[in-house]
């Protein structure tokens, strides 16, 4: 059995500085634990984007809690570039570590299955290599004659968030096909997690639904969050409110307009009462 | 806004379906509803032999192993067509997706490479889409290689550039040259115009076709059948280009 | 659209010579399939069992189909030893390449990922890596002084079996949380499947199914199978026939034993006919 | 058959489970029904703190993501507590699971190493679990190393040995000195006993203590809940041995 507790709690558990792993836009965020996490005033993240993320990163960094950002890109896709993020790596506020996609997933992997590195194809030639020097350019270890291969380091989150449709009370968590969300939960230390629905029964006993569940002994603790991915869309339940992306596009393409959007849409009348 | 009978995008979509094989499996990625129309279109047009995955797709989205499925399909050899685009493009094709300027205190920033470091060595017929035709995206060497063009013998790679396709013309690229050459230029346009707004040097024929205008028979089909098909992934596109309006899914 | 055919014509797809791969005796093994393969005489297989196998390697063992076994274990589990496999062994009828559970799932994963090594933790100092030299034991290739560790080369099997409940007429095939049958299917060139029922609609497009369904691009033919997997269970369906088991297992034992078995259980009356 | 109030196994079960931590995470194998039934009966004494996972098991089977999950929580650090047994054990406490004589030509060939080459290097506290206690199994040294008992400076290992129970004794494992001790002697064994069905030499302690008989109270837990518990994956274990007949189920 998990303890269950509430967004704000769950927020508390993510230290400052802690390297933090966060799911792509389409890929079921905890948006409503971003908020909180904003809310506590969390400080020197490093966030690692699996592989490529939006809104979450961009609230984060915007409010100040970011200090470097891994990502094979962050953007807000239809809505055009994430202001905070692009405006924070022009101005040098935070630093930016760029990957590509599949680093990024295999860097997990080699967490996933305690390795200290993974090999990739490709990518040589990239100047994404040329500024990462975590990573290795070798000849082919197995001397086989098969010429150069890129080798990426393991990389081990502190902490992984996710939002899920369903969660039990045994700390399960039903993720569907959002097959990295599992690769995430394995690679990192721990996870929080939030839900939309409870379900009764245990999820890794049923016979359809454990195909997609994510094992109680990845999760380090649960909140109930209805709703919680919104503005962001969770499949099958609600899409993503592209009018409100792209209001955001809009008004955070300032520090000031970003300001107004934190403290309307983040912040809050009571979190203003306390502060 | 149509010219003739059919619009820029609608050209542009008959086009890129040209430049694409048979039969094998085209993925497509969020930000790409002109390739992704093409590649649909093609599917069509094969009855099915060609196939096509739309990455992040609510339909024709087959992936259900997580984000990583794509890239190791790719590095399977399972993957035989994708796109790819730049804020920068140079004459080795070397992409850059990440910004201008002096890394990392770039000028201006864009959202990263995504997974073209690896597409661009793993399938083997990659298609470069970039309508914008200007010296801005079309230099001389990029500030920054998101993925290189070309690589050197000793360094495993069974994928790379096919053809570019713009808003001016077609040009299609020989890796063992590391050269663009223009293979088509479009209804209206010219070479000069395309010299003017390369900021590479590229081959040029001695006789550059004109690039053929749609089918009417595909127009058809991509006007009956696609937008449906791209509704899902792309709802704006489907609305505002193939005149489809999906109702409200939640 | 896959062709659909039936049990007999998927064994005409295995050729002779092929680098074999079977799921472990609880993952869904097509023993229809495996009947009809030895019905159709093939020969000089390469078997790998992912990671470990049973009854299936077993019977194609004792009908002479088999030239190399790779597994990390062959046996009856509560059964006993596999006897065909003990006594090709021990006669030096067939050549073993022992290996572990998480080697044989790491060169899976190599394949998978389309690079031709991976690193595995552990096993150093085990005799296993003596008696194989395709294996490699290098010293930290990062160059970080993280001591000796294990390379494996990439295993491509051929050929890849699987028996699954549900399949649909794209071709798409649903084993649920079974997910080493992703990677073998991942990771071969191609896969054959056998399937209890056929589903009506797509089974990608299922919110719920699709978390644990190997899409079509995987899969080179499939044929229905009702109890496809019988003597074996298949989970939620139908439990292993122990009492079948531990009937093989004694009458096995000798050589004559098991051609009595499979004349009886194989090859059948119609294949006497036909013979 | 049962020694006095208790049988065999229940005595085996019940001195495993002293063995065992008082939080932390089990993962039990197929054919390891005593060490699953002690892992269960720990589970039960500390409220849910100690956790089990039978990995080819219908119910207590957390895993969900295949064959490979096992050994990647293993590598993880997340598997805190794991079982192996052998043909043969020598007294470095390296482990055969292949074949007794000289391999490839074995004289007698038994399954193979399953993952043990790798459980024993990444799992904390491994305890050896085998009954059958002679000189057959107990040898100088094995014909075939399946997994090593202790490991040089230059390969990473977080695991390894930590007990062995035999039906005669107990046995601890001394890492530094790649050496077991004797711990306990079963009730009505003796040091000699050990001692003459023992291949190779081991630490004797000058007084070797009786291993308690089953608590009362673990014996009646054991057979009130545990039966229930294992029966999906060990009927006949559970029904022989505690007493548990499950409907049939489908």
């Amino acid at each position: 059995m998990i303890a269950q507790t509430d967004v704000d709690a769950l927020a508390e558990q993510v230290p400052d500085g802690a390297l933090l792993a966060l799911p792509p836009d389409y890929s079921f965020v905890p948006m409503a634990l971003i908020r909180a996490l904003i809310r506590r005033g969390v400080k020197d993240l490093h966030l690692l984007a699996v592989p490529i993320s939006g809104l979450s990163a961009d609230l984060l960094i915007g409010a100040g809690c970011v200090k470097t950002m891994e990502a094979a890109a962050v953007t807000l896709g239809e809505a055009g570039l994430a202001p905070c993020f692009t405006r924070a790596v022009q101005d040098g506020a935070i630093r930016m570590k760029d990957s590509t996609c599949p680093a990024i997933h295999t860097a997990l992997q080699a967490a996933e299955k305690g390795v200290p590195f993974m090999p990739l194809g490709g990518v040589i030639g990239s100047d994404i290599v040329k500024y990462r020097d975590d990573w290795k350019v070798v000849d082919d270890p197995m001397g086989q004659g098969g010429g150069r291969i890129l080798l990426l380091p393991a990389i081990t989150p502190d902490v992984a968030l996710v939002h899920a449709p369903l969660a039990d009370a045994f700390g399960n968590v039903w993720v569907g096909k959002r097959h990295e969300l599992f690769t995430i939960a394995h690679a990192a230390r721990t996870t929080l997690a939030t839900y939309e629905e409870l379900h009764d029964g245990d999820l890794t006993a049923d016979p359809v639904l454990s195909a997609g569940t994510i094992p109680a002994m990845y999760i380090g603790a649960l909140a109930q969050a209805r709703e919680g991915a919104k503005p962001l869309g969770l499949a099958g339940r609600y899409v993503i409110d592209m009018d409100h992306i792209r209001a955001y596009a809009k008004e955070a393409r300032t520090q000031e307009g970003f300001d107004a959007y934190l403290k309307r849409e983040v912040l809050g009348p009571e979190a203003e009462a306390a502060s | 806004m149509t010219t003739g009978a059919y619009s820029p995008e609608e050209f542009l979509i008959a086009t890129v379906t040209r430049l694409l094989p048979e039969r094998g499996n085209a993925a497509i990625g969020a930000a790409s509803p002109i390739p992704g129309a093409a590649a649909l279109l093609q599917r069509e047009l094969t009855g099915g032999a060609f196939r096509v995955s739309l990455i992040h797709g609510v339909t024709n989205n087959p992936f259900t192993d997580g984000g990583r499925e794509l890239f190791d399909a790719a590095g399977q050899g399972r993957i035989d067509v994708f796109f790819l685009g730049g804020v920068q493009i140079d004459g080795q094709a070397n992409l850059n997706l990440v910004g201008t300027g002096d890394y990392p205190a770039v000028d201006r920033r864009f959202p990263g490479s995504f997974g073209s470091a690896y597409m661009y060595f793993t399938v083997p017929r990659v298609i470069l889409f970039r309508p914008e035709h200007t010296r801005r995206v079309f230099v001389e060497k990029v500030d920054f290689i998101s993925a290189p063009g070309v690589s050197p013998p000793d360094v495993r790679r069974r994928g790379g550039p096919h053809a570019l396709v713009t808003e001016l013309c077609i040009m299609m690229f020989d890796r063992a040259r590391a050269r663009f050459r223009l293979e088509s230029v479009h209804p209206g346009r010219s070479v000069e115009e395309v010299r003017d707004n390369t900021g590479f040097d590229f081959d040029l024929p001695d006789r550059v076709p004109t690039t053929p205008e749609p089918e009417p028979e595909r127009l058809d089909i991509l006007r009956a059948r696609i937008g449906r098909e791209v509704a899902g992934t792309y709802p704006d596109f489907a609305a505002r280009v193939l005149g489809y309006r999906a109702r409200a899914t939640g």
